[in-house]
């Protein structure tokens, strides 16, 4: 047992005392129902949650948070993004299964653009964890790249048909409600919800390094959806699509970042209690140095997640910065803090017995998705440039 | 090693023999299918099935008289010399060979046979293994034990003319098809732990032994960890000296690290040679292709690199080998590969990660090949830890190579059960 | 500290006398004109003309109320709190303000005085520190000693109402232009080495002191080295007790350590904040255009992740600095924000240079931006080197922060004169 | 002092006899003539290098090893490349000074490909040292990429006009003879040999990192020489220009691993001499196993180094590969071992007045001319491609 506690393990270094219960709660309910040989045990789950679970995390709040008090959300200090990132960051420490990240960025979607209908029909399932939706935006080679849309929507008689192919899409298989990103005839983008039961929509599981979080590949042959179902004014579908970006990395920064903390406090564990030529491994001056390095790297980690939150919570300026900025940087530095964690316990940790891959998996799965490290850095650049002729 | 005046065949003799009967008799390799070791995964069945077409293999190279090149004549082998070997290992390019029973059976376990074992001994296991009929694994490692190899805790209690075995082993490979073992035990807890050692040879499939298989964090079963419960082993399967199986053991450990140098076993020219160092950055270029990328230069720099660093570390490991070869540098030095590796194993894992790009996280049928670049990079850090952490090849480089003061240890002047063993072995 | 209970003048007040004051008495920075401190590579007379200033720019805060915001009063500060030097910071952003005498005047030396110095000591020394006319150094480190302060050999032996030192000092900044320095020096041979310093105030330039230049080789001539010879030191410049000066020195270490947190000292909001940091990623989009090579996705790519990190850096320091100030983490975390340049500010180097291609060789004239980088990269260490290595500060963290045993030592219960100094110092 | 030697400090494995006098001898000249002082004085010379120091290198063997014996030339092994890269790498060593690369590189290419005139006139100045010659290659942006040639040759009344910049030309201020490559109005290559005096030709030095070795801009303004002055057949010129980008490869790659050999000899004598806390340096774990890591790219610089030289001597298939393997890894890892050398002697190795940085510099110039280690790592996937090609 290591002589100190690992410090630095919230999230965000000021808690209000809602916050503070919030956190607990979710953290006693996981140390409960999600135990590494839980999760070990669902490996080959087609599904890799419970819908059980699911309702009892959502009566905890986690689909709530992004969700207005109007439509039947509400937030626990006023700051739901903020929230959102603390039950990420849980989720993370506890490597936990549930689609909490497409869930919510559908939720948000749904409760900023949604239709009446939409709002009084799917919005109150999904806060109720009655119901799965996920978010189909990415898409297969030749169209894998940041950003890039293909999927074709052709409004025809006051519908749309939709044509094409997502992936990878989170919880695919087992959502209920996909909200589409789509090009349209003009090259716009529109958004639009459409129920997984519709006709011409079919789901191909797909393989991922995950043990509990699945992903399919979610085809559109010319599936027909009303215009009513359109989310929001698709000449503000580009921001909109970028603010649902804004909000899936809030969340995989913060899941690494949980990820990170607890294999980091498993090792320092092991430091202390494996002796190795008489002497404790803690006791290693090299061993000792790398655990600094991946005490400042951890740190530097809980910043840039807790800044990306509180920049995307305001809608500030530079939040689609602080996004990249976070994916750039735990892309890079999570997996590596989690291989030396690895590395440290010797054989036992690249064991399917031992607990650090399930969090290796996780900052692995956050470090690919949504972006690559490389996609973000790029991505840094070109919002430099925009930066650099506003100056001018 | 052979008798270097002895009259032994010429080169050149020697190959043409060689290459005529590898053509007559041994199958040649299907270069687009990759043989099933280097497939990743296989079922059990599969996994018998390699291992019994690799005891025929070798059983073929015996009966065509071209097991163990460098072995003593009396003992089944060759009695060739290191540049025979070579001969072998360039003319095998392009065949089959028994690739998985080379490590550990021939080295270390083996060569360490050779070393210390008596006639009797000898003639009972080398020609079995240089038959195909004798496989043969590492009881070395122990779960409390770490990098801490002499730290064994198995313990070997005499009862007259047998010993009695009890303890735990781990990592070894595949020791569930197996067949004997080379089992380093503890004979005296009362004095300095290596001076209470002793080293024996286990039979694995008996009473007593129980093999257990683990599973890695991406599915393989390879490595078994051994439980065994007073096994009664003879006396007569002892090497070497009771209490004296540190020296036994500092001569397993050199050899188990030395593969890369050693001319007792076969490694085809292909392996860690220019033309398979090409085929890493060839490759990365197909790939690149076939997602549409060899236009980025991202990519392309990226695939530069990972090419320049496998050649640099075939390279090295080459210099590294030659230099220990000829006395220009101590047996020591073996562990440079892996510290090399510790650096450009790690920068190469990540790029052949990178390029993989998001389809190494998530992938369809279609993109199996990227999937397991992505499970690949999660088991990275395992050649950073099988065969010996490489952070114990960084303490030994720089110890016994470098000449930098020792680690203090607070195991080496007191009773091996004084020995202070942490929190959670109390 | 001021007292908290004492009546202040609230923030929104002060904000808008300070803004005031500054538009009528302190010049504007021009933003295309760095700071002479920022340029780099300064001739002698350019560095005096900026010491003078520096000090003349004081002076008017002085005047102006403004000096020594958090200062107490009674020694010619303002008395005011942490967040009204906050205020300050963000007010002087745009304005000249005494960069070069932050570091080491005010922290750590003045703040140092603050902690241990006599209320004559304070009286006579804090108010020419805040107008101005006293700039601090610290005579520190010593050219046997490393990164091991503690070990200093300059040596005071007492003589009356003196204390006479012998020996040498060095990596002071500016010695040479300055006027007086904090010294650790060694009275007490004859106990462990933390049991026997002293510390005393120095005037650098007398008698006995000779102030040597050293050139680093980038050609900097900033730091010095002091030969101390018979230097006299009257006993009331003795800050604390007799052998009791690693009281004085532990938090002298701290209070270095922490100048990114410190508000005795004044950092215009612009360093290490956002805008600052998007300062980093704009100037070398800027570069990459000049040089015809924003189109480059490898120059991309090298650009977004300097950006990255520089940012990462800052709010990683904030963090950190946050967490110490509000007692969530120990003062010894502070050694965190050199543990994460380690890693980062070493790859942020690399960036630098490598965006900078063949011209950070050999340039001519009109590439002289990207010849600076070239010899930025020579100097890549200088910064995991100066106010303690980084290894010192891995140290520090495991062993402090994270409650790691510490390195074993020889130096600690044996008097200092039989510590093992090694062969060249025998 | 170390208790062991440090190892492998020869650049090959196995000398003959002849290389092994070859190699003390230029040692004991360099130990005589450029002690690190000798160095540091020669900062502000604008040459860099004096020419008595020239000619008794020359005289040792230093500018006949590419020259065939009937050009005056000769090598020491019978294999002139290896020999060149002994010499290289001693001079890495002593981080020493004088025009060795250029003028090796076009002693070789006018013995290979020069007329009878270029061998008569100017190829025997060069072997004795009187003579100082220097390619004229790469170019100031936006031609500045590797390769990129667009100095024009216009031919004219049997003469060639030359127009351009070249830049940076090493001892470019010191030569009196430029080989200069240049692009003919069909797009293709000729090299020229073009006195330094001719009109035209005008010389402007520049500021670099090394301490002796100087660089200038070399500018053609209508310069004019007659068509004698081709060297080679200009059908053949590309496959010159890659030849002796190789040999320059060559030779900086061996500068390079000698330079990187002292570093790291000085920095493991400092480690046992330097005591910290009662301890030498040299127990401290973490910077042993630097110290490991440092000995393991070292071997590896080693190894690549002489492999290259052994290709571009034997002009194999894989020479060209080789030569960019050589410097996509020590333009990396050079610099990276003499930093950490640096680092490891704290403060005082970054002054002036520390040898470290003589060796750093050279390292540095290595990793940048003749193509910086992205050029050569890109350079390497053409390479690959055509190889991939011609496997089909």
């Amino acid at each position: 047992m290591s002589a100190l506690e690992p410090e630095g393990s919230l999230m965000e270094l000021e808690l209000t005392p809602d916050q503070e219960m919030f956190v607990e709660t979710t953290d006693k309910f996981l140390n409960d129902c999600c135990t590494p040989a839980d999760l070990r045990a669902m490996r080959d789950d087609p599904d890799g949650f419970d819908r059980d679970y699911w309702r009892q995390g959502a009566e905890l709040g986690w689909t709530s948070l992004l969700v207005s008090e109007e439509d039947g959300g509400g937030t626990v200090s006023g700051r739901g993004v903020a929230d959102l990132a603390l039950v990420a960051f849980e989720l993370g420490r506890h490597a936990a299964p549930g689609p909490f990240l497409p869930t919510n960025v559908v939720a948000a979607a749904l409760s900023a653009g949604g239709t009446d209908e939409q709002k009084a029909t799917v919005l109150p399932g999904i806060v109720a964890g009655e119901v799965v939706a996920t978010w189909c935006w990415s898409e297969p080679r030749p169209h894998d790249r940041l950003g890039d849309v293909s999927l074709i929507a052709t409004e025809r008689n006051g519908s749309y048909v939709l044509d094409g192919r997502k992936q990878p899409v989170e919880a695919g298989a087992q959502a209920d409600q996909f909200l589409v990103t789509a090009r349209t005839e003009d090259g716009g983008l529109v958004q639009l919800l459409v129920p997984a039961s519709t006709a011409g929509v079919t789901v191909a599981p797909m393989h991922g390094l995950d043990l509990t979080r699945r992903f399919a590949e979610v085809r559109f042959d010319s599936a027909t959806v009303p215009a009513s179902a359109v989310v929001g004014d698709p000449a503000g579908s580009a921001d909109d699509v970028e603010r649902q970006l804004q909000l899936a990395i809030v969340i995989q920064l913060a899941e690494m970042v949980g990820a990170m903390d607890r294999s980091f406090a498993i090792t320092m564990e092991w430091l202390f209690d494996r002796y190795s030529f008489g002497r404790p491994l803690a006791s290693y001056q090299e061993l000792k140095h790398r655990c600094a390095d991946m005490k400042a790297w951890l740190e530097a980690g809980h910043a840039i997640a807790d800044t990306c939150a509180q920049h995307v919570q305001d809608a500030s300026p530079r939040a689609a910065e602080m996004a990249s900025v976070g994916k750039a940087y735990l892309g890079q530095y999570g997996p590596e803090l989690v291989h030396d964690c690895i590395q440290m316990h010797g054989g036992i940790g690249v064991t399917f017995d031992h607990d650090l891959h399930l969090y290796l998996r996780r900052v692995v799965l956050g470090s690919r998705l949504y972006g690559t490290v490389s996609e973000h850095r790029q991505r840094l650049t070109a919002l430099l440039e925009r930066g650099a002729t506003d100056d001018a | 090693m052979p008798d270097p005046t002895a009259d032994v065949e010429d080169l050149d003799s020697f190959r043409a023999r060689l290459r005529s009967w590898l053509a007559d008799n041994m199958p040649r390799r299907d270069p687009d299918q990759p043989s099933p070791l280097a497939r990743g995964l296989l079922t059990d069945e599969e996994e018998l099935a390699d291992v019994a077409r690799a005891r025929d293999l070798q059983r073929r190279l015996f009966e065509g008289g071209f097991a163990g090149i460098c072995f003593p004549r009396e003992y089944g082998g060759q009695g060739l010399t290191p540049a025979h070997q070579q001969v072998f290992n360039e003319e095998i390019v392009g065949y089959e060979y028994p690739a998985r029973i080379q490590v550990p059976t021939f080295q270390p376990c083996a060569t360490v046979l050779l070393d210390f074992g008596t006639h009797e001994q000898k003639l009972a296991h080398i020609p079995a293994i240089l038959k195909g009929e004798e496989i043969w694994m590492q009881f070395l490692s122990e779960p409390t034990g770490g990098s801490d190899v002499a730290g064994a805790q198995t313990t070997a209690i005499r009862d007259g003319d047998e010993w009695v075995l009890n303890g735990s082993k781990i990592w070894t490979t595949g020791a569930w098809w197996s067949d004997w073992a080379l089992c380093l035990a503890r004979t005296n807890w009362n004095v300095p732990k290596h001076r209470g050692l002793t080293v024996f040879m286990v039979k694995i499939h008996q009473p007593g032994i129980e093999v257990q298989r683990i599973e890695m964090l991406n599915g393989s079963k390879e490595f078994c960890q051994e439980f065994l419960t007073d096994v009664r082993i003879p006396d007569s399967d002892r090497i070497g000296e009771v209490d004296d199986g540190w020296t036994v053991g500092t001569r397993w450990m050199f050899y188990e690290k030395s593969f890369p140098i050693s001319f007792f076993t076969t490694r085809p020219a292909g392996s860690g040679d220019p033309m398979a160092q090409s085929a890493v950055g060839g490759s990365l270029v197909r790939q690149a292709a076939a997602m549409g990328r060899l236009g980025d230069p991202v990519t392309r720099e990226l695939i530069g690199e990972a090419h320049a660093l496998s050649v640099v570390q075939g390279e090295g490991n080459r210099r590294i080998g030659r230099a220990i070869a000829t006395g220009k540098m101590s047996d020591q030095g073996a562990g440079l590969s892996k510290v090399l590796g510790g650096t450009l194993g790690i920068r190469l894992a990540n790029i052949n990660f990178d390029l993989a790009g998001a389809s190494a996280a998530a992938w369809s049928d279609d993109d199996a090949s990227l999937g397991a670049r992505g499970v690949a990079f999660l088991t990275r850090q395992a050649g950073q830890i099988g065969g010996g952490t490489v952070e114990m090849a960084r303490n030994v480089v720089s110890e016994r190579l470098l000449g930098m003061p020792r680690e203090r240890t607070l195991d080496r002047d007191v009773p091996f059960r004084d020995v202070p063993r942490g929190p959670s072995s109390r």
